[in-house]
């Protein structure tokens, strides 16, 4: 009982953690501000405001968590296999061009088939994409990180290549405007709007439960469980019977469907068409929103939120005050430096728990 | 922040050292509780106790990489704190730690060079290092290639590689955490040539083992731990085993089992001239054809590096043959996986318990069902069934006595005696037909290695075909039905267990055939 | 319409791939440096920015090219501290240090360039090609090899110094052994984290000086986001370097190589769509990748060092 | 409060991007300075490459009751789409739109940019000696991708041979450099190119003494030996009527082109560096001319 509080307030003090870390961010862009010549006040009450002062600005945020967590839950998957999944961007890319070819030149107009399978294709493609640098490292041992990395460049250019030739929107083409992104997928392939104007969708609901499902595969199923053991030590593994290179792999390809869904729900849920950079960084940042919640998927949830809160907040701050984006990224990065620095504080803590015990 | 120990005060050699009071909790474990211990230039002190008794804790703080939570260490009488090794090495401290501490991708003399001053600063001295090495080699004659790379070589070699870099930084004070639980007998012996010409040299030499024989052969005196206290400070004066032993374990041992004769039935595991290769590419084992009947013990004796690692692994399926055939229950098993040899009901115990046996960031549950984790009761339908993995896990762990503050403690935190008991625990409940004992006992304390051998009887008598290998003759002697000597690769003769000689063997050992014994 | 099998195009490719090189060396080798102490530093974007700003401004204020590089050391070096600060002693998860540290570098980078550049972009007069005597005069080989400017020939030099120093001296076998085993190395009185400073600060320096190249050793402008990914790539050379300098030297040249080839084609009309032309580098990298073997990582990569677990 | 004149501006690039959104910046700044700051008051949100946040930034200006909301960029037609009937008292202004989806507070704009291209290839063929032009293209899309088919085109009309690379991307300036360096040593001396990655290529051109043609702002000051004309987009008068129609109630329901014909497209010679004999000029014009008269297509039928 008495563990049980202890662990408690543990997890409790990691979660707000973050915060204070966020905090400790916020006070150093005070002083940058300052140098830009805004009123500090003014700006984190703007970023305040459009990340969780009002309801659209709440729902602003959700939009924006809703990817990052996809990605996150990948991070997770992939990191417990003991493999580092860079790739987000490259899978988020293609998972959104695979669904939006199936959904452009497969004419089903059914709800009911559409939608499932045109998320179904999205995975897919992200597993593919995902699954080339796990195949390549469990069966030849070629470092995923290199892989993954040069996959995201891959993808963009091929998505380049797509968005200004074969998938281009025939209508920018007889306007002679030529704006790289495909037509706009049809009504029957988008998912439903839960509070319109806005662009809030279904999609969050599922990246939600999908976080519970990873975390009971991670920890409550026997794939989960030779997952992680692969991750720790893939020579016990091996002697204990288990299929290395396959669940070394496998934890890639999870990894990679989830950030392809993240690319699908994005185009299904938001933007309706693709466009250049629809991963608008989410791969990099799921990465960060991973680790603000110890990688695990549970954790993801909130980190989610509080990052895409501060993206969405950036946003209004640069409306509002009128700070160059640049300022915005500078002070993401510094959140992001002291959030993982802060680490520390909390296992220091629970070592010192363990300790007294 | 502690005080930084003076090099000042070490130019005078180190003539006493004294631990007093040390203190040290981990998480869950108080490891040493007030523990007191002193060491004399010219003496030999043997430190004694069971797995997790808090021996390595406390050698670790002296060597100041842990630092006490409370208590004093004294030198010459002078009170000093070592914040890190660095202190240390000055202060002429060497140690040998339990776990080598080697690089394993840098060559052996690199390892030796490693931290040491170079004669032409910037740059490596590794020809000149190489020579002064090669010199303590000789003088006290230990085997090894300076130019080979420490992944190439057997855990013997390493021990003596390790054994090399603390005599090439030439301490004071010598700490030898189970230094000799890799070696054969004739290592030890010359080893002890070794520790008693330093000794006569007025070294001070700190000695742990679990091995009896040899405390009592090597040691002046002979302190004993027991649940992190030090129950004993004996004097090596008419002090026989089975003192030692209950002073150790709390009750007393008995070291002779008695052994009902072998009922051997069919042939379980059959090996036809395998041919296996090591790590780079040399044919390691050549040609070992061996039977093992159920019911029966086979022990393979030979020094280490001799190709048992191999071969077990080739065994296991964690290496492949490249000649020969290896049959299970007449069941053509050669390039089985280890899964199917897991479920065709074999066991492994490896010799790299550590790397191969566990998965160290795993909780003892964890670890107990890593085998079994797909099979009724632990799981049904890919879902873990964590009750039962818990009953299961709690019960091995009173069987086989395996010391741990709770059954998610993360094996990283278990001594290594105790990881090696939990291995242990987890490949004799699956109760298996075939089962192969690499180095079962080593670095494990006489308690636990009577529980060890006795549950490997009864796995014989309940009829399971045991290869055991080990360089320990005791223990192979007092197991063995029959014994295999394996000596560079080949099986240089096989004889009857409860008759072989030490000597005989150790001469098979070396290499001489039976035959030309005679 | 030429072909592309013309000595002059040939040479004039090799020539291009020497000189796109140069930045994967100096940001690999730093790289390479973090890595074999066990470090992972995914900033060196970030870096590279901060560098080719300091660099571009110094030189932009003073016209002394070699105070701007000193200052790009500088500002790396101090970036590398932050790193090591952050993943050393806070021992925090290095990937994701990495991306903060390029989130920052990047976007401080942009928001001097606003503020002191009014983000408006100026040019200086930055390294000029210094022709070797006798030797740069020989056709082809002459002008492919010896006719680049110094920061070139020093990246080229950087490869056998840093092979010394790693494989040749007592620093370089502590390096190895930290990234390879830091407890042994501890337990022999090297210091983990000393050594892990100073070559996360080295790596530091290396990537500010590779920033600097972009801007006042090649396009002598400062423009935002100027190095384009390159800090990303130079991390997966070091990867595809099987942690030998020499292999990010192949690496790099290889890159470059295929990027200098891709242009070519697209220039004589040879027609593939650019996109797909611009895929090459990196398609040919991974497949590469696939044969070359042998390759030992630093076993500690990215693990930060605890002497107990206490 | 009321007097104050004020507009949003939202891009997916930056405002100094040397490009399609500096060109629209500056001239807002234009009228700024006519009418004074305290009358007319801009802001913007640049790098809203992420349609998403694009969207969010123009509802919350229109929200703010900005007069005038420019959403600078092909890929905001969505979000405008559905914003617009929200606000009727805002205007709402849509960048290389194609159509004002019969909305009247929307209007669209777009630059003709191969109009300008067409003219230019035909001056770098005039002055190239061997005949041989480089382009150096950052995407194949949008006004860059216009731009430089009505380039070839013209280029092509003059009998130039032009030949084209596209680094695939608006910042990579390295391979901007390279890609000129590479067109030089093919023999190309002339070159031109869009995109804020250009001052790579420019400075390569610079280094090596060749003929630079800017397109979309003044290339000039970055090497003024060598930088013949710049092509600059001048969005006031454009502005100037949607602003103009606005104080007469119309917040919409028109299409503008940036064009020669509106002055929107402007020919800016670097004649207080550079010796440019009149025939030269004089082609240009004459050629700007025939395009306003409609007696040259700049495209290729088809
Ligand atoms: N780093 C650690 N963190 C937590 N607990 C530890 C740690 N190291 C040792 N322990 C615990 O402290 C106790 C003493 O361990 P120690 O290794 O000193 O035993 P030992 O006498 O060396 O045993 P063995 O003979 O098996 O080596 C054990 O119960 C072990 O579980
Ligand atoms: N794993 C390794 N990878 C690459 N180089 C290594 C490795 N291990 C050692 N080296 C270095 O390679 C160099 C060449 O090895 P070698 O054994 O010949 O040493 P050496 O000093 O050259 O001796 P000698 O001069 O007698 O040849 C040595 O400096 C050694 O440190
Ligand atoms: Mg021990
Ligand atoms: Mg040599």
């Amino acid at each position: 009982m008495l563990l049980k509080i202890r662990s408690f307030m543990q997890k409790t003090f990691d979660a707000i953690l973050p915060i204070f870390a966020t905090l400790l961010a916020l006070i150093i862009g005070i002083f940058m501000l300052k140098s830009l010549g805004k009123n500090p006040l003014d700006a984190y009450q703007a970023l305040f405001e459009g990340a969780f002062g009002s309801q659209r600005a709440i729902i602003q945020t959700v939009i924006k968590a809703t990817p990052l967590l996809l990605v996150g839950i990948g991070v997770c998957i992939a990191f417990r296999g003991g493999v580092v999944n860079i790739g987000g961007e490259g899978q988020i890319i293609m998972g959104a061009l695979a669904s939006a070819a199936v959904a452009l030149y497969l004419p089903i107009p059914s709800r009911l088939i559409m939608i499932p399978l045109c998320l179904l294709t999205a995975m897919a493609a992200g597993a593919v994409w995902g699954g080339i640098p796990g195949f390549l490292k469990a069966r030849m041992g070629v470092n995923e990180i290199l892989t993954t990395v040069m996959m995201n460049s891959i993808a963009v250019y091929f998505s380049n290549f797509l968005l200004r030739g074969p998938m281009i929107d025939p209508h920018e083409i007889e306007m002679g405007t030529r704006a790289a992104q495909t037509a706009q997928m049809p009504e029957y392939t988008w998912l439903t709007r839960l509070a319109p104007p806005t662009q809030l969708n279904t999609g969050t609901i599922l990246a939600v439960i999908l976080a519970f499902f990873a975390f009971v595969l991670l920890w409550r199923t026997t794939i989960g469980y030779r997952i992680r053991a692969v991750g720790f030590n893939s020579a016990a593994s091996k002697y204990a019977g288990i299929k290395v290179p396959i669940y070394q792999a496998m934890a890639m390809i999870l990894s990679g469907a989830f950030s392809g869904l993240a690319g699908g729900i994005e185009l299904f849920g938001v933007q309706h068409r693709v466009l250049e950079n629809i991963s608008a960084n989410y791969g990099f940042n799921g990465i960060v929103t991973a680790l603000f919640g110890n990688l695990h998927p549970i954790g993801t949830i909130p980190a989610a939120v509080l990052f895409g809160g501060l993206m969405v907040g950036g946003n209004k701050m640069q409306r509002s005050v009128q700070v160059h984006s640049a300022f915005i990224d500078t002070l993401l990065g510094l959140v992001v430096l002291f959030v993982v620095a802060a680490k520390i504080f909390s296992t220091n803590r629970s070592k010192r728990r363990a300790k007294n015990e | 922040m502690s005080k930084k120990y003076y090099p000042a005060a070490v130019k005078q050699p180190i003539k006493q050292l004294q631990m007093i009071d040390i203190t040290k909790q981990f998480p869950g474990v108080l490891a040493n509780d007030h523990v007191n211990l002193e060491v004399r230039a010219g003496e030999i002190l043997a430190l004694l106790g069971e797995n997790g008794a808090g021996k390595s804790t406390l050698m670790k703080q002296l060597y100041g990489l842990y630092q006490p939570d409370s208590g004093r260490i004294l030198i010459n009488g002078k009170e000093c704190h070592f914040s890190s090794p660095t202190d240390v090495i000055h202060a002429g401290i060497g140690m040998i730690h339990q776990h080598f501490m080697l690089v394993s991708n840098l060559t052996v003399r690199e390892n030796v060079a490693l931290g040491l001053k170079s004669s032409r600063q910037p740059f490596l001295d590794l020809n000149i290092v190489e020579k002064k090495m090669m010199e303590i080699c000789d003088t006290y004659n230990l085997k090894l290639n300076p130019r080979a790379y420490i992944w190439q070589l057997s855990v013997g070699e390493q021990q003596r590689v390790e054994i090399v870099k603390t005599l090439y930084r030439g301490a004071d004070l010598l700490i030898l955490d189970e230094p000799t639980a890799v070696l054969t007998p004739q290592e030890v012996d010359e080893f002890f040539q070794i520790l008693r010409k330093m000794a006569q040299e007025k070294h001070l030499i700190i000695f742990i083992s679990h091995k009896l024989h040899e405390v009592l052969a090597i040691s002046d005196r002979v302190t004993i731990l027991r649940d992190g206290r030090s129950v004993g400070q004996r004097e090596n004066k008419n002090l026989t085993k089975a003192e030692l032993a209950q002073m150790m374990v709390g009750r007393p041992v008995v070291l002779q089992y008695e052994r009902a004769a072998p009922s051997v039935g069919d042939v379980k595991l059959k090996i036809e001239d395998v041919w296996v290769r090591n790590d780079w590419g040399e044919d390691q084992v050549k040609g070992v054809s061996l039977e093992i009947r159920s019911g029966e013990i086979l022990g393979l004796a030979g020094v280490s590096g001799n190709g048992q690692r191999e071969l077990a692994e080739a065994l296991a399926g964690l290496r492949k043959c490249s000649k020969g055939r290896i049959i299970i229950d007449s069941i053509e098993m050669t390039k089985a996986s280890p899964y199917e040899r897991i479920l065709a009901g074999q066991s492994y115990i490896p010799e790299e318990r550590n790397k191969e046996g566990i998965i160290r960031e795993f909780d003892i549950m964890e670890n107990f069902i890593l085998e079994d984790h797909d099979k009724i009761p632990y799981s049904k339908h890919w879902i873990l069934n964590f009750s039962n993995i818990a009953a299961a896990t709690q019960k091995a762990v009173d069987d086989f006595s395996v010391k741990t503050p709770t059954l998610s403690t993360k094996v990283k935190n278990l001594s290594g005696g105790n990881v090696q008991k939990l291995i242990l625990a987890r490949e004799l409940n699956r109760n298996p037909k075939i089962l192969i004992a690499a180095q079962p006992t080593r670095g494990v304390d006489i308690g636990a290695t009577e529980y060890i051998h006795r549950r490997l009887l009864k796995q014989r008598s309940e009829g399971t075909a045991t290869l055991l290998i080990s360089e320990d003759l005791d223990e192979i002697r007092a197991l063995s039905d029959r014994i295999a000597v394996i000596f560079e690769g080949r099986i240089i003769g096989i004889v009857d267990g409860p008759t072989a000689t030490a000597e005989k063997l150790g001469l098979m050992m070396a290499g001489v055939q039976e035959e030309e014994q005679k | 319409m030429n072909n592309l099998f013309s000595a002059a195009t040939i040479f004039g490719i090799i020539g291009m791939a020497i000189r796109l090189a140069m930045p994967y060396l100096y940001a690999g080798l730093g790289e390479l440096f973090n890595q074999t102490a066990g470090c992972f530093n995914l900033g060196v974007e970030g870096i590279m920015m901060m560098g080719a700003f300091s660099a571009f401004y110094v030189v932009y204020q003073t016209g002394n090219l070699f105070l701007g590089i000193a200052a790009a050391a500088v500002i790396g070096l101090f970036m590398g501290l932050i790193m090591s600060l952050i993943s050393v002693t806070f021992k925090a998860a290095q990937g994701i240090s990495g991306i903060g540290l390029t989130m920052f570098g990047v976007g401080l980078s942009s928001l001097l360039f606003k503020t002191l550049l009014q983000g408006t972009v100026q040019s200086v007069a930055g390294f000029a090609p210094l022709k070797i005597p006798v030797l740069g005069d020989i056709p082809f080989i002459g002008e492919t090899f010896f006719q680049n400017n110094l920061m070139v020939y020093l990246a080229y030099c950087l490869i056998p110094v840093c092979s010394v120093v790693l494989y040749k001296t007592t620093l370089g076998l502590k390096i190895r052994s930290v990234g390879q085993n830091p407890q042994a190395a501890d337990t022999l009185g090297v210091s983990v984290i000393k050594i892990r400073y100073l070559c996360v600060c080295i790596g530091g320096v290396l990537a500010g000086i590779a920033g600097a190249t972009f801007s006042i050793a090649n396009i002598n402008m400062f423009q935002e986001k100027m190095t384009n990914g390159t800090g990303y790539i130079a991390v997966a050379l070091v990867y595809f370097s099987g942690w030998k300098p020499k292999g990010v030297l192949f690496g790099a040249l290889l890159f470059s190589f295929v990027n200098a080839l891709q242009l070519r084609m697209q220039v004589l009309g040879i027609n593939i769509p650019s996109d797909v032309a611009m895929m090459l580098p990196y398609i040919l990298t991974i497949i590469t990748l696939v044969f070359v073997q042998g390759r030992d990582a630093p076993a500690a990569l990215s693990v930060p060092y605890e002497r107990s677990e206490n | 409060e009321d007097e104050v004149f004020q507009v949003a501006m939202v891009m997916p690039s930056k405002i100094n991007d040397y490009s399609f959104s500096q060109s629209m910046y500056e001239a807002l700044k234009v009228l700024q300075s006519e009418v004074g700051e305290e009358n007319f008051e801009i802001v913007y949100s640049e790098d809203m490459f992420n349609v998403a946040d694009a969207r969010e930034a123009i509802r919350d200006y229109a929200d703010m009751g900005f007069d005038l909301v420019i959403a600078h960029g092909s890929q905001y037609g969505t979000s405008i789409q559905e914003i617009a009937p929200d606000y009727p008292e805002t205007a709402f202004a849509w960048g290389n739109g194609t159509d004002f989806f019969g909305l009247d507070n929307v209007s669209v704009y777009q630059a003709r940019a191969e109009q300008g291209g067409y003219v230019f290839g035909q001056i770098a063929a005039a002055v190239s000696e061997n005949g041989k032009l480089g382009v150096c293209g950052p995407v194949e899309s949008g006004d860059a991708k216009t731009y430089i088919d009505g380039f070839k085109n013209g280029a092509a009309e003059a009998g130039a041979e032009v030949s084209v690379t596209y680094t695939s991307s608006f910042s990579d300036v390295s391979l901007m450099s390279a890609a000129a360096e590479t067109h030089m040593d093919e023999g190309a001396m002339v070159l031109t190119g869009t995109s804020q990655s250009i001052p790579g290529a420019v400075s390569v051109v610079k280094e090596r003494d060749g003929v630079w043609l800017g397109v979309q702002w003044d290339t000039i000051p970055l090497a003024p030996e060598n930088v013949l004309v710049s092509l600059v987009y001048d969005w006031t008068p454009i502005l100037n009527e949607i602003i103009t129609k606005m104080t007469e109630g119309i917040y919409g329901g028109a299409a503008y082109d940036l064009t020669f014909e509106n002055g929107g497209l402007q020919i800016l010679w670097n004649t207080e560096n550079l010796e440019i004999d009149q025939e030269l000029i004089d082609m240009a014009d004459d050629l700007a001319q025939k395009i306003v008269d409609g007696e040259i297509e700049p495209l290729p039928a088809g």
